[in-house]
């Protein structure tokens, strides 16, 4: 329990970080959708259902889809490139 | 419980149904609905400030079958009353003055969401002004964010977006000190009532256990609070998106809901921490002299705009700090004044954007000064109307600024040596900034204009605007004579406020 | 100090990933990796909060078989607090992203440094 | 005149202006002497050319002063995107990172002075904690103490909760909603976005098209589920409705605008938020309205445990099940082309 715990947590920092890092929008989108999820799962070990239903299917859901269309909306998901030189 | 003891939880009401009403009406029934609410509460609050007056101290109310830990409340006085009055008549000059030339900026077909908003804003303003829990007040503070961003990106170019972005991403990391402070508080006493917060806040202040997530708190909260309310060095986002929006939103976003964020700030010093504690923790002088920066240093932004609106939303940073200023002494004559100042700004700011936009579109909608040559003869309403509020901001006698300004200085008189003079020097500073720009303004806009240009046939402007306009006048100046009985409410509220 | 650190653990973790949130808002100058920022500086937050609520060998609030002692719960009030913050927290990405579309129809980049200039210059023609 | 004008610029006021303004006051004050040129403009010359010399008067003197402020405004911009790029760049780079490892620093440093972690005699387990757990139950009528607070004990919270979901919408709504003409005929805009959404999708993809029907019932079913049992399991008004509403995408996303449209327009936006927020709002007033001025309500609780229990809480949960799930529809369909 208390290593998956710390586990979880420092996997939270990685993606955190990996958000920042990563050269495509894309990536850290999903990077992010993986930083909502294990948080669900945090929450769920906090002994708090309520909140990892809530935050799976919003944070991870809802959210997501609406990073994901916009992301369509501004033409990044075929990866063309002059939006990546345009996002640097 | 009588049912005047109801009516600021019925303004509260109101305004949010009034808003989800608004959504399926047509623009124009939405419009007048609009005016109708801004006016019931206009009289609402007023009725709940003569109840109030006649009260020895003020009354909680609950919302719900429980009592306060464990249900919300809200809590009414003399000054939160005196404060939904004046905001709310604000808003409702606002509205009867600026709504007739929102057509410019909003499509027909938008203008009921932008109602809304308006609805949205002034029900949150009264919850910020009339809570007693800390998370309810979080909770409205985020309408109140997104609906002064959607008042400003209703007129929609690439200025007012830009703008917008900037003052979402400023506000929600404001937000986001804010909820943080929130939680270590209710990690370290475990309430989120004002009462039992001070109590608890108390018994950490003698005890010393968690005295340093304190400190944090306050800080956090106090900062979050200021970035909001766009003090001296948290102001980025202010001049341009008082600048852009429409000239109603700004007079709304300037005038009403920066102040709601201040009023907060002061009901958390006096019922959450109360001001031994603020004064042990310096923040008090941190605000202080951010005031005092802001005061000189918005002036001397404000000179240098080229463009009338720009001018004036530095102006607002400047008188911003004033209240900071006010606050910063932590004495109750200093909080007192800052009050005042509030009041006194708010009424004389609206007025300002409003007119400034009537003279603006009687100079074929340019907004360089010497555009503006003569624009007070083309509309003499607005330039009488921008003369006097630009005199109260600059602080000539008979005009709210002037009394605001002599609360401040006789606030500073007990103050320490240094910090005394600091105070007067800086008032006498800022005046003279304050005179230079607008005085300016005003010469400029009755010089007489270049013979040859051709200005664009002035359109009419009805009745009842420049009657709006000039009974909003009449307020700036009665605060400026009738000052008395105002700041003896105030004060009288600060006493029962804590 | 360290120890201490350590013990609570939960609310370390969320006071870094709130640092570091906050540092990607202001460091990455792409609009969405921004908002991606605030979302994790938000969530930190609501991490922060909810660890409050916790208490070792308790469980979740919700009444099973009539017990209802204080003893064999957990708080449920940052419970309750959390659930506004992440609804709260979705719409304003909502309206983020909106801006966010807004801004690229009409300047066709996603660099808030770029936009602020093409609206400074658009200003002046 | 022309003296008095001159006095009136040697005023210190008026040269204090010009400093500021680094002599652009003084550039102003040439081009205008340079546009009015009184003998210009002879009185005998037909009135049609005359105005047309006056609005060629303004439109230079407009032009004058947008060149003006290029020049000014420009200056600054240019060198800090050529010459102080790198420059500014790594300031900000530096003091960015220095603020984020002072705020982690400190926070830090706060984290150390917290209550433990997960002890039983934190500040935060106090008698709120302890009514509402144990008195709960019999008070508000829900099995899930969460939803029993959220929804009863901070009832006006979970109100202004739901009215930022309706308000963000609406804001949404402002931002991205392209209107029909006057005629109601769709507009440029609105077809071009249309094309540019159908750009990277086939029309009619089958394996979607059948992974929809299969999973849509379900997630509506599921999502019913959550709301409805919000008082008796985890889950509730917020989770449901967003589960709801990623089912409604899912079909959107499958059969098109046209087929969703039969059942979900912008008319039915409105009037399901309005019907739902309007009846959250009159609820609560009802019910605060009682509990302020001690009246009683005459909600019956039901038998805890059971669906139809909880008095007002599962059709909060409805109300605000339905907001949550219009408004996050809404939200895709807006982003999608602009409306529904």
């Amino acid at each position: 329990m208390n290593f998956v715990n710390l586990a979880l947590l420092g996997m939270l920092v990685v993606c955190a970080l990996a958000v920042s890092f990563t050269k495509n929008l894309l990536t850290s989108l999903i990077v992010y959708m993986a930083y909502s999820l294990i948080m669900a799962v945090i929450w769920m070990l906090l002994e708090s259902p309520d909140l990892a239903i809530t935050e799976a299917a919003v944070g991870a859901g809802i959210t997501s889809v609406l990073f994901f269309v916009t992301l369509k909306k501004i033409h990044a998901l075929q990866g063309d490139r002059d939006h990546e030189q345009a996002q640097k | 419980m009588s049912l005047a003891h109801n009516f600021p939880f019925f303004t509260i009401l109101l305004c949010l149904l009034a808003g989800v009403v608004t959504s399926v009406l047509k623009p124009r029934a939405a419009k007048y609905l609009t005016l109708l609410v801004s006016l019931v509460v206009l009289v609402l609050s007023a009725a709940t400030l003569v109840l109030t007056l006649r009260l020895e101290s003020s009354y909680s109310f609950m919302m719900g079958h429980f009592p306060a830990p464990w249900g919300n409340e809200i809590r009414i006085g003399r000054l939160e009353a005196l404060m939904a009055t004046g905001f709310s008549a604000v808003l409702f000059i606002t509205l009867v003055a600026g709504l007739y030339h929102m057509p410019m900026f909003v499509s027909q077909k938008k203008f009921s969401l932008y109602c809304i908003m308006v609805d949205l804003a002034l029900a949150s303003v009264l919850v910020m002004l009339y809570t007693n829990d800390l998370f309810t007040a979080y909770v409205f503070i985020e309408i109140i964010t997104i609906a002064s961003c959607a008042l400003v990106i209703v007129r929609q170019n690439g200025h007012t977006l830009v703008a917008a972005t900037r003052y979402l991403i400023m506000n929600l990391l404001a937000s986001g000190l804010v909820l943080l402070g929130i939680a270590m508080l209710y990690g370290i006493t475990g309430h989120l009532l004002m009462e039992p917060l001070q109590e608890a806040v108390r018994e950490i202040y003698q005890t010393g256990n968690y005295a340093q997530p304190l400190t944090v708190v306050i800080a956090l909260i106090t900062v979050g609070l200021a970035i909001k309310s766009a003090l001296f060095p948290f102001h980025a986002w202010a001049p341009d998106t008082y600048a852009f929006g429409p000239p109603m939103s700004s007079a709304i976003l300037s005038g009403i809901i920066s102040k709601a964020y201040i009023f907060l700030l002061i009901k958390f010093f006096y019922r959450v921490i109360g001001f031994d504690i603020i004064r042990q923790s310096h923040i008090d002088d941190f605000l202080f002299y951010c005031g005092v920066a802001g005061m000189i240093m918005g002036s001397v932004m404000a000179i240098s705009q080229r463009d009338i609106r720009r001018m004036v939303a530095y102006s607002s940073v400047a008188q911003i700090g004033y209240v900071y200023m006010g606050l910063g002494m932590a004495s109750m004559a200093g909080v007192a004044a800052a009050l005042f100042q509030m009041l006194a700004h708010s009424a004389a700011k609206s007025l300002l954007f409003l007119s400034t936009h009537e003279l603006v579109s009687v100079s074929g909608n340019h907004k360089r000064f010497h555009s503006l040559h003569g624009a007070g003869y083309r509309n003499v309403a607005a330039g009488i109307v921008f003369t006097v509020s630009a005199m109260s901001m600059v602080g000539i006698p008979f005009t709210g600024g002037f009394i605001a300004k002599l609360y401040l200085a006789s606030a500073a008189i007990p103050l320490g040596g240094g910090m005394r003079v600091l105070v007067l020097v800086a008032l006498a500073v800022s005046t003279l900034l304050n005179a230079v720009y607008f005085l300016h303004t005003v010469v400029s806009i009755y010089r007489r204009p270049a013979e040859d240009v051709l200005y664009p046939p002035a359109h009419h402007i009805p009745r009842y605007v420049v009657a709006a306009l000039f009974v909003s006048m009449l307020m700036t100046v009665y605060l400026g004579i009738g000052s008395g009985p105002i700041m003896r409410v105030i004060e009288s509220g600060l006493k029962m406020f804590a | 100090m360290l120890q201490a650190l350590y013990e609570n653990i939960e609310q370390t973790v969320a006071v870094i990933l709130f640092g570091i949130g906050f540092v990607i808002l202001l460091l990455q100058r792409n609009l969405i990796r921004k908002i991606i920022g605030l979302n994790i500086m938000s969530t930190a937050t609501y991490l922060f909060l909810a660890s409050m609520g916790y208490i070792h060998g308790r469980k979740a609030p919700i009444v099973v078989d009539g017990v209802t002692q204080a003893i064999h719960y957990i708080n449920p009030v940052p419970t309750g607090l959390v659930l506004t913050g992440i609804v709260v927290s979705v719409s304003f990405t909502g309206m983020m992203l909106a801006l966010t579309v807004r801004l690229y129809r009409r300047y066709r980049t996603l660099d808030i440094d770029q936009i602020a200039l093409m609206a400074r210059q658009e200003e002046v023609e | 005149m022309s003296k008095r004008r001159s006095d009136w610029q040697n005023r210190p006021q008026e040269r204090f202006v010009r400093w500021m303004r680094e002599g652009y006051l003084a550039l102003d004050e040439a081009i205008e002497d340079s546009v009015i040129q009184p003998g210009e403009a002879p009185p005998e010359v037909d009135p049609e050319l005359a105005a047309q010399h006056q609005e060629a008067a303004l439109q230079h003197r407009h032009d004058r002063d947008l060149a003006l402020d290029r020049l000014a405004q420009y200056d600054l911009y240019a060198w800090t995107l050529t010459k102080g790029r790198r420059l500014i760049g790594r300031l900000h780079v530096l003091l960015s990172l220095l603020l984020g490892g002072m705020i982690i620093f400190f926070l830090l440093g706060t984290v150390a002075h917290m209550p433990r972690f997960g002890a039983a005699d934190v500040p935060a387990n106090n008698e709120v904690i302890t009514r509402y757990i144990e008195q709960g139950l019999a008070e508000t009528g829900a099995t899930n103490m969460v939803a029993g607070m959220i929804l009863d004990y901070r009832a006006f919270d979970t109100l202004g909760e739901s009215t930022v979901l309706f308000i963000a919408a609406c804001a949404v709504l402002i931002l991205l909603r392209i209107d029909l003409d006057d005629k109601g005929q769709p507009t440029q805009q609105l077809i071009a976005e249309e094309s540019d959404d159908r750009h990277y999708e086939p029309k009619n993809d089958r394996i979607l098209q059948g992974t929809a029907i299969l999973l849509t019932p379900i997630l509506l079913l599921f999502g019913l589920y959550v709301i409805l049992n919000g008082h008796l399991s985890p889950g509730g008004g917020f989770s449901g409705g967003a589960i709801v509403s990623s089912g409604l995408i899912l079909y959107l996303n499958a059969f098109g605008f046209k087929k969703a449209g039969r059942f979900f327009s912008y008319k039915t936006f409105q009037l399901v938020s309005f019907g739902a927020l309007g009846f959250y709002g009159v609820a609560k007033a009802y019910s605060f309205y009682c509990g302020a001025n001690g009246l009683e309500s005459h909600i019956p609780l039901g038998t805890p445990g059971a669906i139809l229990s909880g008095g007002l809480i599962m059709p909060l949960n409805i109300a605000v099940g339905l907001v949550v799930a219009c408004t996050m529809y809404i939200f895709y369909a807006l982003f999608r082309k602009g409306g529904l």
